[in-house]
C-alpha cells in the first residue's frame, strides 16, 4: 500500500494523539516493573513512587509556570476540563450561576457545560467569527454580576487558532478587583508542548493538559489549579492530590507525563520550526489543488496544524483513500447512521456545509520529517482528483466524464 | 469502522466514473439527512443490462456500493435487478461498518428509480 | 538491609497494589510505540487501536461471565466505584432516594455515598459484625419503598472478609420481581482474580474492578454494567465507551488490563493454594509471637489476606521497622497531624483501639514464595519483641526492663 | 513520609530503654489526640544529668525521638535541657515528615514534666 521509500506509515494526525517519546517509555519502564508500589504506601516501594510521582509535579509545574502544588494529576485532558469547570461552577455556585464559554469547545468542555444548565447552570456560548476566534468584547460584554466561570480553550484542536487568552485573563484580573468569585478556565490540552503556554502571563486561574499530545502517554493528565482556587472534587475516595482527585496514582504514567512535560520544554523553540514543514505543504497544496480553502486565523494559529477544505469530496472518503497510501489524517466530517455531525467549529466559523464536509486536518509532531510532507504531496493530488471525479458535486465541465455506449 | 476489502478496492478504483449521455434511464437520488448522493445511469439490452456508470458524493460505502453496483448490474435482467435487496447488497460488499447501513440504502433507491423510470 | 540470600525486597502488600505481570508489559508495550493511534481515529492507527482494546473488553468480560458491551473503561477502581454509585444514584433518583452501603466500604464508596447524602440522598450504613461480614437480613430490613441502590464491597480490602453477594443479589431479584428499580452493586475490586467473580452468578447490576490489583497496570479500571441498568456519566465530553465514560482511551493500558484477566482467569485455580502459605504464616506467627489477634472471618475470606494485631505496638512502627528489613506491609493505623484515624473497617469489626493501631496486613500475590514467608518469620518476633520492649502498654512484669545506676 | 537516618537508626536500635527504678524525677505523658505514649525517667548529678530512659508507644517518631532524648540528654546540665526547644529536636532529629511534629511536641512535653517534677 506504501511506496517501499517510506520508512513507516505517514502519521499527520497528531493532534489526535502522538507516538510516546522514547524517552518517556524508558523513564516509565522501571515503574511498571520494579518500583511498582501505591504512592500511598509508607513503606519503600511507596516511598520510591511517591519521590517519582514529586519529581513529574515538579516537571509539569515548570512546564507551564505553575507551583508545585497546583498541579492535580487526572486520567487525562477530558477528566481535566470536567474537574475545572464542574468542580469550579459547583464550588461557587452560592456566589452566582453563570458560565460564559464559546462554540467551538472541545465537547469535554462543551458537554460538561450542557450538563450544568441542566443543573440550573446559565452558559452562554460566545461565537466564533470566520478567522476561528473568539472576541474579546464578546467576553467582556457576555459577564454579568452572576458570571462565575469562564472557560475558552487556548488552542483549538480542529483548525489550530490560539485564543486570545492573556486579553481575557487581563480582564478576568480587572473584573476580580471588584468581583471576588470570577475563574477563569482554559483548554490548553492542544497547545501545550507546541506554543509558549505559562499560567501567570496568561492570568488563568485553571489550565488543563493532556499527556498523550505531546508525546506522553495516554491515560495521563493535570489540571492546574491556582493556588486559593477551591473546587468541588468530581472522583472521590482516599485522600489522593490533596482531597482534589481521589484514586490510586498511575505513577508509571504520572512518571511519564513529567517525562514529556521536561522534553517538551527542551523541543519547544525547536518546534516553533513545524511551521515551516506546515506552511510548505499548504503553498504546495495550493500550487497543485484547485478549490480549496484554509481554515482558520493565519497568523494566530498553532504551527503544526493545517486544516483544509476540499470542494465536491467529502472527508472521511478522503481519508480512507489516504490511508490505504499509508497516510493518517483526521477529517472534521462525521457521517454515522446516515446523519452526518459536522464539525462544529468548522460550522461555527461560518463554513459552508459542504466545505465542512470535505475539511482534512493534517497534524504535525516534532517527528515529522520533509520526506514525509513529500509524500503527502506525492499522493494527495491524484486521491483528490480521482474522488472529485467521481463527485456528482464536481460542476467542472471538463471534469464530468461522459460515456457512450 | 473497518471497512471490507471490497469497499476498499472500490475506493481505489472507482468503476463505471461518469454521466452517461445516451442512457436509457438515470436516477439521481440524497440522503437528505447526511447530503450523500447517487446519480445511477443504466443502458438496457434487449433482456438484459449492458452498461450502467454512476457518480457518487458522500462516504467511502456510498461511492463504492454505486461503484460496485455498476458492475454487479452488467448482464444482470431487469427482473434480478429490480429483486436486489439492501442485504444482500451489504453483503455481496464484505459487510458494511455500525451504522454505515444507509450507503447500500442509498444504492438500492437508486437502482430502484432508475429502474422505475426506465420506458422501454 | 536485607540478608543477602534474598534474591529481592519481600513484598506483601499486594493489595495495595500488584507488580505488573510481564506478559502484561510485554502486551502493552506496542501500544505505546507503534500502535499509538486514537482509538477514536477511523484511520488505520485508530483502528488497530480500536480492535485490541475490542480484544481487551472481551477478555475482562470473559473473567467475569459478562457480556462485551457491559464492560465500560474507566481510569481505576475509584473512578469505577464513582460511576456506579453516583452514576446510577443521579440516574434513577425520580425512582427513590435510598441508598444502602456498610460502614467499612472502601472510600471510594464510602465517601461518595457521603457526598450523595449532601445533595439529599439518605444513606444507610450497614454493621458489620466482628467476623467482618455484613448480615443479610440487615440488608433485607433496611430495604424501604424508597431504596434505589444497594452497594457492598465483594472483599473487603483490608481483611479479606467475602460478604454475602449472592445471598443479597438474590434478595434483590425477589424485590424486583415487585419493585423494579433497585440496583445491586459490588465493589470488586480486592476479589477479582483471587476469588471466583461472576456477575451472573452473584446476581449483581454493576461490579467495579481495577487492573493494579491483579498485575495489571494502574491508572485503568472497569465497571461492568448489566444490560438496561442506565447511568449518569460522571466525566462527559466525547462519545466514548458508549457514551457512559468520556475521555480518550487508554489503550496500552486497556490492553495491559485485558492480558492480566486473561492471565488471572487462567490463574484462578492455582492461586486458591496461596492460602497454604497464608495459613502457614498464620500458624507460624501464633507459635513464635504471643499475645496477637487474626481479624476477620476464617471461612470466608480471600485467600491472600493475613489481617493481625500486635497488642502494645504500633502498626506504622512496626511496618517501618519491617520496611528496614526489606519486608513491605501495610497498617491500618494511620497516625497523622497528631491524630490517628483508625482504620474505619477494624473499628467497625468492634476491635479496641489499640489493637486497631496494631494491625498489620500482609497481603500476598501468586508471585510469593515460601522463601519470601520464612523470611517474614525470620524477621518478625524479633520486631515485634523490641517494639514491646519499648512500649509502656506492655504489662508483662518479664519485660518491663529496669534500670539501676 | 520519609524518615531521616537518625529516627530510623533509633528506631531500630532504641537505647536507654526501660523504667529507672532509682531515678530522680519521672513523667508520663499521652497525646490524647493519637494515643502516642511517652515515659521518660532521668538520673541528676551535682550538675548535670547523669542518665535517662524512655518508654515510648506510637509511631516511629515518637519513639524515636524519646531514644535520642535519652541520649542527648546524658551530660547536659538542667539549664541546657530546660532549654531545648521542639524546632531543636526537630532538626537534630535530622527533620519530621509533614504531620509528624507531634513526636517532638510530646517529647519535649515529656522531658519538660519531668524536669519540672525534679525536686532535687
Ligand atoms: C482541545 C482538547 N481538549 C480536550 C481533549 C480531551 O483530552 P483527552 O484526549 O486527554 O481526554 C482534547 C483531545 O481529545 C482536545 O483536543
Ligand atoms: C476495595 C477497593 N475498592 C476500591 C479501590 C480503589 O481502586 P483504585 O486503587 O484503582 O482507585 C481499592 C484500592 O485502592 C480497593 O481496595
Amino acid at each position: 500500500m506504501i511506496e517501499t521509500y517510506l520508512p513507516s506509515r505517514v502519521y499527520l494526525d497528531n493532534s489526535a494523539s502522538t507516538k510516546l517519546a522514547p524517552e518517556v517509555l524508558a523513564a516509565m519502564l522501571p515503574y511498571f516493573t520494579e518500583q511498582f508500589g501505591n504512592a500511598s504506601s509508607i513503606h519503600s516501594f511507596g516511598q520510591q513512587a511517591k519521590g517519582a510521582m514529586d519529581e513529574a509535579r515538579r516537571q509539569v509545574a515548570t512546564l507551564i509556570g505553575a507551583d508545585f502544588n497546583e498541579i492535580v494529576f487526572v486520567s487525562g485532558g477530558t477528566e481535566a476540563d470536567n474537574l475545572a469547570v464542574r468542580g469550579i461552577a459547583e464550588n461557587y455556585r452560592s456566589k452566582g450561576n453563570h458560565i460564559i464559554t464559546s462554540e467551538f469547545e472541545h465537547p469535554a468542555v462543551r458537554n460538561t457545560c450542557a450538563s450544568l444548565e441542566k443543573q440550573g447552570f446559565r452558559v452562554t456560548y460566545l461565537p466564533i467569527y470566520e478567522n476561528g476566534l473568539v472576541r474579546v468584547e464578546d467576553v467582556k460584554s457576555a459577564i454579568t454580576e452572576d458570571t462565575i466561570l469562564i472557560s475558552i480553550m487556548h488552542a483549538n484542536n480542529e483548525v489550530g487558532t490560539i485564543q486570545p487568552i492573556r486579553e481575557i485573563g487581563g480582564l478576568v484580573k480587572e473584573i476580580r478587583l471588584e468581583r471576588k468569585h470570577l475563574f477563569f478556565h482554559t483548554d490548553a490540552v492542544q497547545s501545550v508542548g507546541k506554543t509558549p503556554v505559562d499560567v501567570k502571563l496568561l492570568g488563568v486561574d485553571a489550565l488543563s493538559l493532556s499527556g498523550h499530545k505531546f508525546h506522553g502517554p495516554k491515560g495521563i493528565g493535570a489540571l492546574y489549579l491556582r493556588k486559593g482556587v477551591r473546587i468541588n472534587p468530581q472522583v472521590t475516595g482516599g485522600r489522593h492530590e490533596k482531597e482534589r482527585r481521589a484514586g490510586t496514582e498511575n505513577v508509571p504514567a504520572i512518571v511519564g507525563l513529567g517525562c514529556a512535560a521536561e522534553l517538551a520544554k527542551e523541543n519547544l523553540l525547536e518546534f516553533q520550526n513545524i511551521a515551516l514543514l506546515r506552511d510548505y505543504l499548504e503553498r504546495e497544496i495550493t500550487r497543485l489543488i484547485p478549490e480549496i480553502k484554509f481554515n482558520g486565523d493565519k497568523e494566530s494559529r498553532l504551527p503544526n496544524i493545517a486544516n483544509i477544505s476540499f470542494s465536491y469530496i467529502e472527508g472521511e472518503a478522503l481519508l480512507i483513500a489516504l490511508d490505504l497510501k499509508g497516510l493518517a489524517v483526521s477529517t472534521g466530517s462525521a457521517c454515522s447512521s446516515g446523519s452526518t455531525e459536522p464539525s462544529p467549529v468548522l460550522v461555527a466559523m461560518g463554513l459552508s456545509k459542504e466545505m465542512v464536509r470535505g475539511s482534512i486536518r493534517f497534524s504535525f509532531s516534532r517527528y515529522t520529517t520533509q520526506a514525509e510532507v513529500d509524500y503527502v504531496l506525492s499522493v494527495l493530488p491524484e486521491v483528490v482528483t480521482r474522488l472529485r471525479r467521481v463527485s456528482p458535486l464536481y460542476k467542472q465541465a471538463m471534469a464530468i466524464e461522459q460515456h457512450k455506449y | 469502522m473497518q471497512y471490507s476489502k471490497v469497499i476498499l478496492e472500490h475506493l481505489e478504483n472507482p468503476r463505471n466514473v461518469g454521466e452517461m449521455i445516451d442512457a436509457d434511464s438515470f436516477a439521481e437520488v440524497v440522503n437528505n439527512a447526511c447530503g450523500d448522493k447517487i446519480k445511477l445511469f443504466i443502458k438496457f439490452g434487449d433482456k438484459q443490462i449492458i452498461s450502467a456508470t454512476m457518480k457518487a458524493y458522500g462516504c467511502v460505502p456510498t461511492i463504492s456500493a454505486a461503484s460496485f453496483l455498476t458492475e454487479w448490474l452488467k448482464g444482470k435482467t431487469i427482473k434480478e435487478a429490480v429483486n436486489l435487496e439492501v442485504d444482500e447488497l451489504i453483503s455481496l460488499l464484505e459487510g458494511l461498518p455500525r451504522g454505515k447501513r444507509h450507503a447500500a440504502d442509498l444504492a438500492i433507491e437508486a437502482l430502484q428509480r432508475t429502474l422505475l423510470s426506465y420506458k422501454p
